[in-house]
């Protein structure tokens, strides 16, 4: 049963990892790119990582991947926002504002 | 057993894509978002790699993965930021 | 496809290794030569660890009901290897800084006719 | 299975290193270098060299990336074109490669049990380590037992290194009246890093002691420990960090492991055995070995985390000094 459970959390994060990286190619501008990565990101490692955890003993191997999991849900999202945050502050513009600009003056 | 093959094989083709990602990008944060994905599922794929070998003790490796996958972004943020001080103060201005 | 796989490895360690060299004797830039080295030096790294890897093996860490185990004496060297080559990088980008300062440049045509600054 | 992620991950790993030599900015060269070295990582997982590979990540991607970021906002991240002709050296790294290519014909076929390199000494480390020195890992075994005059030359390059770099570049002056740097914006990257680095620290310290049992050591921990207070000095900056950690200390530090390490060895030569022998340092030999093992490999993992700290604050002191200019 576990086994089951364990296999479907399993392919489910593998297909949110793909999207992700489709994603990463297929939309428009970086902000919209950084949504994409990062929330599959988030969602694929709880759904993997649980799903390992469901195979494993309850031992140090258990312990190691809560860690891991805790650790990458701290630290993923922190990083992509900061990521995000950057690129707002280096001048990077959403598709939207590119459009408006382009409105403006025809650059 | 198959599961995690075929997970691990997803994981690849995630990590191919994220690496054409980072070798061509418009803009350096695309660059760096590519790196980042690399990175988070580089130690993901560890973590299945140990369940598929049989040794899940060697977990460590994904966690330092992780650690240094985060520090490594930090470290480019504070690159860009210095680099950018000049523009920095243009930017305030709008 | 025996034969490729029995020596896929060595094919790119030898790749990767030319990529460093070329990489180190045509790059102008003192940066890039750094990472040309470092990429020779990890090619060296593969070599090793491909040399000492076993079929059917395991990581050489002890535990129940394995029998095989890949070489450790490899993984050693490279261990400290790796260590040793961070080291000395760190003292070759010192050293381009200070060139930096002292020549205003790290392009090596740009300062190479510049000895009398020093 | 391990076959086919080995040929994936090695085509991967020459698709990036080729496009490095394509690549003008810098700025990428170093990116891409960073993903080079968590590739080679993965392929050492890979080939069971795990080991090694905790320390390639945590080296190779963590601290020379890092250090090459410094570098490049000392340097411009420019690459300038060059007039230089490109085919002669061309030239010579085709004729060396084919030559290469041609020797390795004659190599052993890859992960053959039968191959010279795993005949002589590998099947002794492998049989007897457990047994002789007592910990199930084999490569801590032969790192710190039977090739500890070796691993003590290491210990005494990274010292080394470390000088170098410093009389290079010098250690900045820990001043309380400079003025705030740091990621000051990111204020949820600030309170992140907060949470975060006391878990780098325990887990850098669980590598320094679980190094017998597991993949880890004297390297890897010290690495990861520095790693974390670089990561500290990245956020809240480099005034804040030196206060900390001031440079002095990493000084004495640095020069204490080795000092450990060697001392070590002089205790066991006291006590009428060789030097790092370290079966002599109880009644047991196991025993003995258990705790020169454990001592030498704090020697080690000192020394790193304070050369490694000691030239990320090099680096960061001249970014630093230049940026108040």
């Amino acid at each position: 049963m576990l086994e089951i459970i364990s296999s479907a959390l399993l392919i489910l994060g593998a297909f949110f990892s793909l999207t992700g990286a489709v994603g990463l190619f297929k939309f428009p501008d970086f902000f919209t790119r950084v949504h994409a990565a990062s929330v599959t990101d988030s969602i694929a490692t709880i759904l993997i990582i649980l799903g390992l955890m469901l195979r494993s003993d309850f031992d140090l191997v258990l312990v190691k991947l809560l860690f891991i999991l805790v650790f990458m849900l701290l630290t993923g999202p922190a990083a992509a926002h900061a990521l995000a945050k950057s690129a707002r502050h280096g001048g990077l513009l959403t598709l939207a504002e590119t459009r408006g600009n382009k409105k403006e003056s025809d650059d | 057993m198959l599961i995690l093959a075929a997970t691990c094989i997803a994981m690849l083709s995630v990590m191919a894509l994220a690496l054409a990602r980072a070798l061509k990008a418009d803009t350096a944060y695309d660059r760096i978002l590519g790196v980042n994905m690399f990175g988070t599922k580089t130690a993901l794929f560890i973590a299945l790699l140990g369940f598929l070998n049989g040794r899940p003790d060697f977990l460590d490796i994904a966690i330092v993965y992780a650690l240094i996958n985060f520090i490594g972004m930090i470290a480019v943020l504070r690159f860009f930021e210095y680099t950018a001080v000049d523009d920095d103060q243009n930017q305030k201005e709008q | 496809m025996n034969f490729i796989v029995e020596h896929y490895n060595y094919w790119i360690v030898v790749f990767l290794m030319m990529v460093g060299f070329y990489i180190v004797i045509s790059a102008n830039n003192l940066v890039k030569k750094i990472v040309g080295l470092n990429v020779f030096q990890t090619s060296v790294f593969i070599m090793y660890i491909s040399i000492g890897k076993v079929t059917g093996g395991s990581a050489p860490i002890a535990a129940e009901g394995i029998t095989t185990y890949s070489n450790p004496l490899p993984h050693v060297l490279i261990l400290t290897a790796i260590v040793v080559g961070v080291a000395t990088t760190a003292v070759g980008l010192a050293l381009i800084v200070r060139i930096k300062r002292a020549y205003g440049t790290v392009e090596e045509n740009e300062f190479e006719h510049k000895e009398e600054l020093i | 299975m391990t076959e086919i992620i080995d040929l994936v991950l090695l085509a991967m790993l020459a698709i990036t290193a080729l496009s490095v030599i394509f690549i003008k900015d810098l700025f990428t060269v170093v990116m891409l270098f960073g993903i080079y070295s968590f590739l080679s990582a993965l392929i050492f997982v890979n080939l069971d060299a795990v080991d090694v590979a905790f320390t390639e990540a945590s080296v190779g991607a963590g601290i020379s990336t890092v250090l090459m970021l410094g570098t490049l906002a000392l340097t411009g991240r420019e690459e300038k074109s060059s007039s230089r002709k490109t085919t002669l050296p061309l030239l010579v790294v085709c004729v060396t490669g084919a030559a290469l290519i041609y020797g390795t014909l004659d190599m052993p076929p890859f992960g053959d049990p039968n191959n010279p390199a795993q005949q002589h000494v590998a099947p002794r480390y492998i049989n007897d380590s457990p047994r002789e020195i007592g910990l199930p890992n084999m490569v801590t075994s032969v790192l710190a037992s039977y090739r500890g005059f070796d691993t003590l030359g290491e210990t005494a390059v990274v010292f080394a290194a470390a000088i170098g770099v410093l009389s290079l570049l010098g250690l900045p002056k820990q001043d309380r009246t400079v003025i705030q740097s740091g990621l000051k914006s990111h204020l949820v990257l600030r309170v992140v890093a907060k949470m975060i680095i006391p878990l780098i620290l325990l887990f850098a310290l669980y590598v320094q002691f679980h190094g017998d049992y597991g993949p880890g050591g004297g390297f890897q921990a010290g690495v990861i420990a520095a790693a974390a207070l670089i990561l500290y000095a990245l956020v809240f900056g480099l005034p804040v960090a030196t206060h900390v950690v001031p440079p002095k200390v990493l000084k004495i530090l640095a020069a204490l492991g080795v000092l450990i390490y060697a001392g070590t060895g002089v205790v066991s030569l006291f006590l009428s055995a060789n030097f790092l022998d370290y079966s002599v340092l109880a009644s047991n030999p196991v025993a003995g070995q258990h705790i020169g093992i454990i001592a030498i490999e704090l020697g080690v993992g000192i020394t790193v985390f304070a050369a490694m700290l000691s030239i990320f604050y090099a680096f960061a002191g001249q970014a630093e000094r230049k940026n108040i200019q």
